[in-house]
């Protein structure tokens, strides 16, 4: 049925898909050959019916049976032609919860159109529920074959172009907080959802408030089973956190090159390159950067080798010195001026934003002080804080000001 | 020494208090943000009506003659309301530069205007009493009596009334005056603190006054005074989103339980809590000895120069990572707190130099 | 009865107590006037009998009654001519412990002596019960009109000298643990004592571990009730903590007297005070250490003014960040010669040695970590940890390796 | 690059451990700081019969050839066990400089002493080479081809079968080998760590052989190899301590809890976790650039240097807070790795000098 022989060298395979993107793909244009401005739908449709979207899944679920080392390859290959939706199977966080935690039903009727355009944003955080997820207080409730939705959602991101959301709602309020949630697939585009965007103090507005009145979701569209959303819901999570450890919330021109850094760079401009303090920071700082990239690199060993998930860990921790640090040299660095901003004044204007953006990585995704949890108790095995709400009913949870869920 | 009395001093502090939290909280500093001016006018009227700006200018001049102690009371009480006025230029470092030069009709007047709050002054140029120092200023003086040239980050250059141009020319410092009566050009500057309005002012051929028969260490003394009201404001404002933030710890439950009562977070708190007690002794300390014109005065200002950046950076960065999400939208103060923080760094010299002027104090001692 | 009035002002008592001093007390030969080498028991005897060794007390306790200003003058006055044994009521803990909690007939008999000469030490943390220290597990079992003492001490400094001790012991194991502590005055003098000094990392062994086997404590030595001695125990603790903080466990060399610092003086000598990185280091060290002189001229006046001990709380963590920072200065400024000891090499020994001794300050008297709680909570009055022993019967209590007390 | 195979090396490496383990713990390290040489005989013995002792020295003088990550494997498990054996002196920087300079038969006996372990190395002076550079040592070459002077801080100095005096001298760099045949007087120095015997040598007329042929970069090579062999020491040590201290939190009772479950020590405990593993992947990425002699291993020595130095010091400092009272005794084993920490920071250099490296290192890449 496929093109691509899943017993393949990534060598092989890589010429492979090579050949077909030649065949399908204008590289030059950027869209499908002979397309008129790439119909990116079609596009996308192509690329799953050769199973190359999700090249790691079985083929009975649209992939291709790939192993790690030519899943690279394919993507490798995409890449090198510039060439879109390749490597869903490791991005699309909406259609990888449904491939591993949905029913056999679902994962048919919504896996070939989640893989081929739509959107998905996620619906975890509410106000009341932060480092705390599992403390939702939106409500699904059951009419006939479909659930009824009441709520309040925050930092959703590309809500207002999503099709689908990934939801947890609470369906029991008499168990334990993680015993009453139910996963959703929820349609965005109707009736009783309020997209805000939140104004962040990057001045972006990437995240959004969502207020959910009266909505609907068919009985059909849960993820897993009534009750029982938080594990599904934990295969999504943890791609999250371990997405953001790779640092991809910075802008690309915090990275650091081999033998250029910005941070060097601005302290020429400044004429602070020669100031022996201002030296051993900015040392300090790229020794930071850099041995963070070699614990990835350790770590990408570590969990081929044997699975260990020790390393990757520490990556979203590290980045939070990373990221706070270098602006707080580049602040420092640019004296009077990083009062300035706007486009008129591009050096303290990035540098205000990358001070702002550090807390996305320190707050966003789990708060470091979260990640500090998760490493002393997941990877040094010390034991877990007491919980009060461990075993409580969620209706008498204490939330904000001391009072209970239920009141 | 002041000529401010104890009972005085705790009478002006109270009232100043009871009008801050009346009329100065969090909508009108947002309110004054969108404005021209970047604060409420009217507070700024109010507090000249309360003779708050004659507070270090004498009595010859319908001021009140106090000291650094009181400049530092009301500034500490600016700060913790982050009203962005014009407060240490107008009323601090311009007084201090006026009552120490030649006096004049003009000056006379200005200081008379300054302590019934109907004229302010910004300051730029490259000279230590300059708040926000443009090391790339070209101002000149001509032969003809009129100057010329450009100098950034003039801190509400566009609505003073007066600027007050301090700059190093050849082996000295001049201070000229120029009333905004007089033509030169104002281009805003765009600030990362929303409250701020810093200018670009480029002058040609305008007339001025200068500032002459100041000595060295007036000048010194000076610039001391803008770093211990400083201090004092920045002292101020990290108490004041300390406390939010305590406040919020206690409030806000995750997990059951109020996030105040996790370990981690209480011990952030505490470090902070020393790092607040510290920059209030550090500034008081400071202002006193200014006051008093101790010998280790210059020790004194520089301690309380470096100590109050950094325990309001780490105070204010601190408060948006404990408060989590709510303080990532502008919506929160916090991050106002935060941005003053970070633009007041290198206000009047950043901690660095502090620092170094601190250890040759020491040396100096020895 | 006294030859000091309790209505003099400080300045005419001042002159009084000179006087009295210059009848009989010889300044230059440091002993009482006309006694060969200067008998100190007898000495203390007088100051005691004048009501000068606890001037703030009533005067039907030994004391005259005097407000603090007065009491001040009085150790001046003492100080002045070099002479001992006044403001014992600032001072001897055990003194000060029996004379607030004690009963009337036990401060009867044991202040006059306590007063006169004998030394107290203070027998509180074992092993098991160090930062909780509630937790001992020394036991006093009651053998008629006398206790039967078993158990361990630990950090007891003045072991050998003293002839009583301060003792905390279990009487009760079937309550939560602070309500079945009896506070009892111990005499050390006695079979079944043994004293083994401790080894300590600074060199020094001013502190011992305390055997007690079957040792035994006369039942009117009791301070305070029966089982409720955990609240007469608070009394000396308080103290204790205050003494910490004021930096009394440093050695004098490291105290900066106006334009002198030791830091300063090794950075001369190890010509390092012209290197910019290190200069800033210095200033940060020297600022902490002027800072929290600071903090402390405020503490003092905002106790007299309003009795608040906000400020007074955070003396002793400020503490460890001075200690241990200068200490680290001091190492990098020695370079390898920071490897050296011994009296031949001063500059390294006595920079291990405050390396060392700094945590003295970190960890003796309570942790940095208990300190920060205290703040916390006593303080800025955020809410109380979880306490799993809280109204848990002692003997179920969870101790090391999870075993019970009871076990 | 290293001629041994990743499965020789593991093989190695395992019995290296199974050795430390069982016959160099805790009780070994403290009878050795007991004894004259400071550590314990029989195990560098066994060491040398494990041939550990070649692993860096070519097969022509009965090494195995092995290289920087070999010899970062050897010193990261004495590190772990705080043996304070000279092995990077004897094994790691003598070879090196020996192999680098003109072979005579002198020098090839000396290797093949070395990779049999008959013979030990102590190296003093102020080159960059040395592991305690002695800034005021006194040392000169005469004209009758002895040497004289005085020379502090030789590590193993009394104990040594040969000492390596590398000096400045002029404009040039000297490096010598004196026999203990010869005469010379030692003056055992007292250190802060119980294992280590520094000794200050007096010479006087001593004969000598110069180490000569050898370029500036084999003499830089010779001293990356010594930092990067220290660094994996370091490392070593840094993770013993640190599980130590970790079972401590978990077996540690307080208040009816686990210590470990307080959350203010977990995080820090999470902090020094990312202090090891990154002084891990520092000083292994650096093992691997010199050993394949890469473009960028100047740079990734740099910053062994300093992150292993700081991470060491870091943790082991902590690790007594985290103990508490236990720790402050000497019976515990924490300081001795506190200890060791301070002993090492200034070894090859401290960490301003290797960060100030570092940075060149980049501008140079720039």
């Amino acid at each position: 049925m496929s093109d691509f022989d899943h017993t393949a060298s990534p060598e092989a395979l890589s010429a492979a898909v090579l050949g077909w993107l030649d065949l399908y793909w204008d590289t030059q244009h950027r869209g499908p050959l002979g397309e008129p401005e790439g119909n990116q739908q079609l596009w996308r449709q192509k690329v799953f019916d050769a199973g190359l979207a999700v090249p790691s899944w079985p083929e009975e679920w649209f992939g291709l049976g790939m192993k790690p080392a030519q899943c690279k390859a394919i993507e490798k290959a995409f890449a090198e032609r510039k060439a879109p939706g390749a490597g869903l199977d490791r991005y699309h966080l909406g259609a990888i919860t449904v491939f591993k935690a949905a029913s056999d039903a679902l994962k048919r009727e919504m896996l070939p159109k989640l893989l081929t355009g739509p959107i998905c944003c996620l619906l975890y955080s509410e106000p009341n529920a932060g480092s705390d997820l599992a403390g939702i207080r939106t409500r699904a409730e059951r009419d006939g074959e479909r659930f009824i939705i009441n709520g309040q959602k925050v930092w959703t991101s590309n809500a207002a172009e999503a099709e689908y959301g990934m939801l947890l709602a609470r369906t029991d309020w008499d168990v334990p907080k993680h015993r009453g949630i139910t996963f959703f697939l929820f349609p965005m585009k109707q009736q009783g959802v309020e997209i805000r965007p939140i104004n962040q103090i990057t001045g972006e507005s990437e995240f959004n408030e969502i207020f959910i009145e009266n909505a609907v979701v068919p009985e059909r569209f849960m993820i897993g089973k009534l009750n029982e959303g938080w594990a599904s819901f934990q295969t999504a999570i943890a791609y999250e956190r371990l997405i953001m450890g790779q640092g991809i919330t910075e802008r690309r021109r915090g990275a650091s090159a081999k033998g250029r850094s910005p941070l060097l760079e601005l302290a020429a401009k400044t004429h602070r390159l020669q100031d022996p303090v201002i030296r051993q920071r900015l040392a300090q700082a790229l020794a930071y950067r850099e041995v963070n990239r070699l614990n990835n690199e350790r770590a990408k060993r570590d969990m081929m080798t044997n699975g260990s998930l020790s390393l990757m860990s520490l990556s979203k921790l590290a980045m939070s010195r990373i990221q706070h640090g270098e602006a707080a040299i580049a602040t420092d660095l640019l004296g009077p001026a990083s009062l300035l901003d706007g486009p008129d004044n591009a050096d303290p204007a990035n540098t205000n934003f990358d001070a702002a953006k550090a807390y996305m990585n320190s707050i966003g995704g789990g708060t470091d002080q979260i990640q500090r949890n998760i490493i002393a108790e997941k990877v040094l095995g010390l034991p877990k804080e007491y919980e009060p709400d461990k075993g409580t009913s969620f209706r008498e949870v204490k939330s904000d000001a001391g009072s209970r869920n239920g009141e | 020494m002041s000529t401010i009395q104890e009972s005085e001093r705790t009478a002006i502090q109270e009232e100043l208090v009871r009008f801050l939290r009346a009329e100065a909280g969090e909508d009108t500093l947002r309110s004054g943000m969108q404005s021209d001016l970047g604060y409420d006018h009217a507070v700024w009227q109010k507090m000249a009506e309360m003779g708050l700006f004659g507070i270090d200018i004498s009595e010859d001049f319908g001021g009140i003659g106090g000291s650094a102690v009181d400049t530092a009371m009301v500034a500490e009480g600016l700060g913790r309301s982050l009203l962005p006025v014009p407060f240490i230029e107008t009323c601090v470092i311009a007084p201090a530069l006026l009552e120490a030069s030649d006096m004049t009709d003009e000056s006379r007047k200005i200081l008379t205007r300054i302590a019934q709050g109907t004229a302010t002054i910004a300051i730029g140029g490259n000279a230590d009493i300059v708040p926000f120092r443009d090391p790339d200023c070209r101002l000149a003086v001509k032969a003809d009596g009129t100057m010329s040239g450009e100098v950034s980050l003039v801190m509400h250059g566009g609505s003073a009334d007066f600027l007050l141009l301090a700059f190093y020319s050849g082996n000295q410092t001049r201070c000229l005056l120029v009333s905004s009566d007089h033509d030169y050009t104002i281009e805003n500057q765009t600030a990362n603190d929303p409250a701020l309005r810093p200018a670009k002012i480029s002058l040609a051929d305008v007339p001025f006054i200068e500032l002459t028969g100041w000595s060295n260490d007036n000048f010194e003394q000076a610039g001391w005074q803008g770093i211990v009201a400083l201090s004092a404001q920045q002292t101020g404002a990290a108490r004041a989103i300390f406390e939010i933030t305590v406040d919020y710890l206690q409030t806000r439950y995750q997990f059951g339980r109020p996030i105040g009562s996790f370990q981690a977070l209480k011990h952030i708190a505490a470090d902070l809590f020393l790092e607040v007690e510290s920059a209030t002794s550090a500034s008081q300390a400071a202002a006193r000895a200014l006051a008093s014109k101790a010998p280790q005065t210059a020790q004194s200002v520089a301690l309380a120069g470096f100590l109050c950046n950094d325990a309001f950076r780490e105070v204010s960065a601190q408060a948006i990572q404990l408060h989590g999400g709510i303080a990532y939208t502008q919506e929160h103060v916090a991050h106002l707190y935060w941005r003053r923080a970070r633009a007041t760094l290198s206000m009047f010299g950043d901690s660095d130099l502090h620092r170094e002027a601190y250890l040759s104090a020491w040396e100096a001692a020895a």
